[in-house]
């Protein structure tokens, strides 16, 4: 994803870009590219959010109803799958760190299987329900009530937030994919462990986003 | 800010003349505040860029290279320097800020006695409806020094209507009402235009402003072929929907009365309290249900679709001609 | 220290551009100066392409009934001059072309923080110009570069899907551009090159970089739910399903107001690199130029509520945005005096860079207190929507962003290409573009103010005298543009061989060779002195402390 | 760059902290505290943020530089918020200039 993983051969230390001068230079760099990306990705689900939040105040009763129609115990065990992902990120760093290898296989692994389960989670318990329950507004959408309209708008919003959530998802868990073959093939050490930590604030990133998400959509103002 | 008052002759005299037009007539009260403004900006403008323009050109002058290896002296900051030249322009800046500010909110409102226009946007076209009942398309007639108030709406995009004669504009947005007021000082016709870009007939949309003296404006009014008023239109509207069936005027109805209630604050059962005004009522006929009153059932039908813009405009011009805080003298 | 190597001809000596021969070398290299050529190409297209509308245009409306094409292609004409010209010439000019081949320069590094995402950028902007070119081809969009809504959601018929994808995906190719210079800015600098000892085009740089990369990412989202909703019909921001069009305003100019930011200040960066050199002397007030930099990056996030001051939004929140729209304008007074300061007791030389660059400080005078008018509550009323708008902004575009451009290209096109440009011919072009400019946009502000709206087809005829001088303007600005074309494509083959450092200008990109080599520096540089030290030597050894 | 290398005890109390907070917006929701659910619940989130930012993320131990961005992201995130919502939030609020000028008797809304 980032320039940091292009870590080839060159004539002094293997993994230091040409243009470096030393491999601080080159992890420091790697580092805060990566933050700015996240800068970018909150101003990008800031937009979203800042159009959720007119909205809510606009139309709170239909955002209040529509939220009615979300499973609280799915999101809940959501946030905890991803809370877990995050920590077992947090883990294959810190081995990526102290150069362990099998460490970080197990842990990255870790990581992929509870991304999985939560977007597992999300496909056939949340969104296919949403689908039966006819709660998807391009696909055939059929709410009665005094405020169908804003019912509506709440879940284009719904599905627009979860949806650029899960792609982003999808992309962090195809980095790790990457990561995970560079791994099996000891190119990290503790001297060179600049991709893992990289994808490991990508992912945290991503854990936030969630973390944000949640409350505004499923707890919307409360559940009673 | 009347500096520039005594020179409006000779603007008189230029706006007059052939050739390259570089004055709009000026046909509104605030057309002259805001002119004055413009003009102090202009000069600003012209003045700052003057300097500008002849300190570089007296420097490429004074200090061009001589020689190859000339050697300029060492540049010293001086700070005196910096500090004028951010406090100077940040004082015109505040002081032109409290001078547009306040022209523009003592504009703001509309005076008391406002005769009240009704201008539907729509593709390519301006319906511009008087309280009388007249109808007209791309033309308005008002009488000369009296405050017309113009409440649009669109039918469909954003349009903008722009009275540069009289230095108003106003967009006319979609699903909302916005307001703006003039009031003529000098007869004549006077073009108006879509100012915010509607599509292919975007440049279709000019019409004529007639200002006429108040006898000629009575005579055009007695003149045109007249339909119903909006009041009557809005009452036969409100029997062929069948409002009447639920808003009984004493209140027996399952609907609430709506006799006097125009103006009064409306409480509704989140605890809200809003002003029943074009908007209340615009969004009682379109999504009833989004605004539940407290003892009364939310079971109004929505008439969005049903109604046009200009029906729904006559509805609540009846509405409001069953009392309430009413407009105390009309226009005339 | 590299003298004598720099004396050998260019024929002979390896520098980047002989360093590798074939289509591939170019398609998929990492060097910043390659890329940086391969943007200048790409974003010369897309200006002819804007230019050649922006005469159509010019032409059409010489009789009030139009002159040449029908009204609903004149929409066509407009919108795609507006999206050419913004997103795919004055956003990526300076920062892409000047600023990719300048910065690792400038810094005394190697080259960028991060080589390969600076070429994925550049395929980030093809894909979003041929995405563009396509839609323009394939029936065009007609909506306005704005794209406002209820109109581009559910009224436009045209390639509507089509620009707006183009235009996502150019922007992502400014954040890299942005997210490149900030990290090599902060980590890459050259020992001994403290923040206040950069050359201000660096400051200029790294201020626009912050803008690029807060603000592009809202536009992207606001321009992606424009998609979902022609898509879907879900009524975000249509006003029949309860959505708000206002709603929409806010989200594009919270970014399209400090986009014109982007557009200005790396056009302020190369003024200010241009005075200096050919004035030979330092700038005057060093910190306050950068620190306005800085200041304008911060408060142009704050001041676009003055595009809808009619769009009937709360008229607090207007006063607000009004005052603080008056503020913005205080950090570029602040530098046009220093430029001005700069002058004083110089030693003055008038080649082409220096005629760009006076010409810019002039119009760029004249462009930012028209916009007094625009902050000015009242006025706006009367001139928001007409023509007096877009003689203020192409007074801003063109007479500022183009012309330092133009001044820049000049500037540093021997370091690019080792090849001098004929100074003669460079000097008329630019006599011509600043009197075809200025004959072209001036009379516009008098129409604004006659109230003559924008985007209109066809006219009153009262209009028509503005009209006809203006596109008499236009066709002399547009010959203006065309010569510099010519004789820079032709100095490549035949110019003379430029020294290392032809104007004896100071910075760190004049101590490499003409064109440098692949790795920028033959032995890596450490920076002793401060920026423009040209006063006499050992007065300004330190640099840092005035 | 932190090549500092963080004890696994703090990772898996950090973790228990998120569970535990997570538990208690998911619960607090079910009470009804009017409008301050609202405020609870993005508190709660604002700190489960701040703990997943300065572990897991080791902004406690990288440079002023990267908390200095972090801030000004989220702030960039409010400017637009507040800016935005100052206009939806007072678009309705009539015009009534008291002593500039005769105030209307209806109020004239949606300036």
């Amino acid at each position: 994803m980032t320039e940091a993983s292009a870590a080839h051969t060159a004539e002094h230390p293997p993994y230091l870009a040409h243009h470096f001068t030393d491999i601080e230079q080159q992890n420091e760099s790697g580092t805060l590219g990566m933050w700015l990306f996240l800068l970018t990705e909150i101003m990008f689900f800031g937009g979203l959010f800042a159009t959720y939040a007119v909205y809510r105040l606009k139309y709170f009763e239909g955002f209040h109803e529509g939220s009615h129609h979300l499973s609280v115990q799915f999101g809940a065990l959501n946030t905890a799958v991803l809370i877990g992902s995050s920590l077992t990120m947090a883990l294959a760093v810190r081995s990526a760190q102290l150069g362990r290898r099998k460490a970080i296989i197990l842990f990255l692994i870790l990581t992929m299987v509870l991304g999985v389960l939560f977007i597992g989670i999300k496909l056939n318990f949340e969104w296919s329900a949403d689908y039966h329950e006819g709660l998807i507004p391009w696909m055939g959408f059929h709410v009665e009530g005094a405020n169908a309209a804003a019912v509506r708008l709440f879940f284009c919003f719904y599905f627009f937030m979860t949806g650029l959530h899960a792609l982003h998802m999808v992309i962090g868990l195809g980095i790790m994919c990457v990561l995970l073959r560079m791994a099996a093939k000891g190119r990290f050490d503790s001297g060179y462990f600049a991709p893992v930590e990289i994808t490991g604030l990508y992912w945290h990133f991503v854990d936030i986003i969630w973390i944000f998400l949640f409350p505004l959509l499923y707890l919307m103002g409360g559940r009673y | 800010m009347l500096m520039l008052g005594p020179h409006s002759e000779l603007i008189a005299a230029l706006q007059a003349s052939p050739g390259i037009p570089i004055f709009p007539p000026r046909a509104s009260t605030v057309a002259e505040g805001v002119d004055q403004l413009h003009y102090f900006l202009t000069v600003l403008t012209l003045f700052f860029t003057f300097v500008i323009f002849t300190v570089i050109f007296y420097y490429m002058v004074r200090y061009r290279r001589r020689s190859e290896d000339e050697q300029p002296p060492a540049t010293r900051t001086l700070m005196s320097l910096e500090i004028t030249w951010t406090v100077i322009p940040t004082l015109i800046c505040v002081l032109v800020f409290g001078w547009s500010a306040s022209l523009y909110f003592r504009n703001a409102n509309p005076p008391n006695a406002s005769m009240e226009i009704i201008v539907i946007g729509k593709q390519w076209m301006w319906h511009i409806q008087h309280p009388e009942g007249i109808r007209e398309i791309n033309e308005l007639h008002v009488p000369v020094g009296v405050p017309v108030k113009i409440t649009m709406t669109s039918q469909d995009v954003i349009h903008d209507f722009f009275i540069p004669a009289f230095r108003v504009k106003k967009d006319a947005m979609p699903g909302r009402y916005s307001s703006m007021w003039f009031q003529a000082t000098k007869t004549g016709t006077f073009h108006f235009f879509c100012a915010q870009y509607c599509g292919q007939g975007h440049a279709a949309m000019i019409g004529w402003v007639h200002v006429m003296t108040p006898d000629d404006y009575a005579a055009w009014l007695a003149g045109t072929t007249r339909g119903e008023t909006m009041t009557q239109a809005g009452e036969r509207l409100f029997q062929q929907y069948g409002c009447v069936t639920c808003h009984v005027a004493d209140g027996s109805g399952r609907g609430p009365s709506l006799v006097g209630q125009f103006g009064k604050p409306q409480k509704l059962r989140d605890g809200q309290t809003l002003i029943v005004d074009e908007t209340f009522l615009r969004r009682a006929i379109t999504q009833p249900n989004s605004m539940p009153v407290p003892n009364y059932a939310p079971v109004m039908p929505s008439f969005q679709g049903q109604l046009n813009e200009e029906q729904i405009l006559q509805l609540i011009a009846y509405v409001k001609s069953l009392g309430g805080e009413e407009r105390k003298a009309k226009g005339q | 220290m590299s003298a004598a190597l720099a004396e050998a001809p260019p024929e002979t000596r390896v520098h980047y551009l002989n360093a590798d021969y074939g289509i591939k070398s170019w398609l998929l290299t990492t060097d910043h100066k390659r890329i940086a050529l391969l943007y200048l190409a790409s974003i010369t297209l897309m200006f002819f392409v804007g230019g050649f509308m922006a005469v159509l245009m010019r032409i059409h409306l010489i009789e009030p009934a139009g002159a040449l094409v029908h009204p609903d292609t004149f929409n066509k004409l407009f919108t795609m001059h507006g999206v050419s010209m913004i997103f795919f010439f004055l956003i990526p000019s300076i920062p892409a072309v000047l600023g990719n081949f300048l910065v690792p320069l400038m810094v005394g590094a190697k080259d960028l923080a991060f080589p390969r995402i600076n070429l994925l950028s550049w395929y980030v902007f093809i894909v979003g110009a041929a995405l563009t070119l396509t839609a323009i081809v394939s029936g065009g969009v007609d909506t306005g570069w704005t794209f406002y809504t209820p109109y581009s959601t559910t009224y436009a018929n045209s390639q509507v899907m089509l620009t707006a994808l183009g235009v996502f995906v150019s922007g992502f190719s400014s954040i890299l551009t942005g997210l490149n210079f900030i990290v090599t800015i902060h980590k890459m600098r050259a020992p001994g090159l403290t923040w206040f000892r950069m050359p201000l085009f660096l400051w200029a740089i790294y201020a626009t970089s912050i803008i690029q990369v807060l603000g592009t990412p809202v536009v992207a989202i606001a321009i992606f739910l424009v998609g979902l909703e022609r898509l879907f019909h879900v009524g975000i921001f249509d006003p029949a399903v309860g959505g708000d069009p206002i709603l929409f305003q806010h989200l594009f100019w919270f970014y399209s107001h400090p986009a014109v930011y982007i557009m200005i200040l790396p056009g302020m960066g190369v003024i200010s690199e241009i005075i200096t050199c050919f004035s030979r002397k330092k700038v005057f007030g060093y910190h306050f130029v950068a620190f306005s930099s800085m200041a304008i990056a911060v408060i142009s996030f704050l001041v676009w509520g003055h595009h809808m001051f009619v769009t009937g939004m709360s008229v607090y929140a207007a006063l607000i945005f009004s005052v603080l729209s008056f503020l913005v304008a205080i950090p570029s007074a602040i530098k046009v005096f220093n430029w001005t300061a700069t002058l004083y007791q110089g030693s003055i030389s008038y080649q082409a860079p220096m005629l760009y660059a006076l010409g810019f400080i002039g119009l760029f005078t004249m462009g930012g207190l028209t916009g007094l008018f625009l902050a000015s509550l009242a006025t706006d009323v009367h001139l928001n929507g007409t023509y007096f708008i877009v003689a203020h902004f192409h007074y801003i575009m063109v007479g500022g962003a183009v012309m330092a451009y133009l001044g820049g290209i000049h500037f540093w096109w021997p370091k690019i290409t080792g090849r001098m440009y004929p100074d003669t011919w460079a000097r008329l072009a630019a006599a011509i573009v600043f009197i075809g400019f200025n004959l072209t946009f001036f009379p516009q502000f008098m129409l604004g103010y006659l109230g003559m709206p924008r985007r209109y087809a066809t006219y009153p005829a009262e209009f028509q005298v503005l009209n006809v001088m203006s596109s008499a303007g236009a066709s002399i600005l547009g010959l203006g543009y065309l010569i510099p074309l010519i004789y820079l494509v032709w100095s490549i083959r035949y110019g003379p061989i430029a020294p290392a450092n032809p104007w004896r200008a100071k910075g760190l990109e004049w101590e490499t060779s003409s064109p440098p080599p692949t790795q920028n520096f033959d032995v890596p540089p450490v920076v002793r002195e401060g920026a423009y030290a040209y006063g006499p030597p050992g007065s300004e050894l330190e640099g840092a402390h005035d | 760059m932190s090549t500092h290398v963080v004890p696994v005890r703090v990772y898996v109390t950090v973790f228990v902290c998120l569970m535990v907070l997570t538990a208690t917006t998911v619960s607090v929701a079910y009470v009804n505290l009017g409008a301050f659910n609202t405020l609870v619940a993005l508190t709660i989130a604002v700190s489960k943020m701040l703990l997943v930012v300065t572990f897991f993320m080791h902004v406690r131990y990288s440079s002023a530089l990267t908390k200095v961005m972090i801030a000004a992201g989220v702030i960039w995130l409010m400017l637009l918020m507040a800016f935005t919502l100052a206009d939806t939030g007072t678009r309705n609020i009539p015009l009534q200039p008291e002593g500039w000028g005769e105030a209307t008797v209806a109020p004239s809304t949606n300036r």
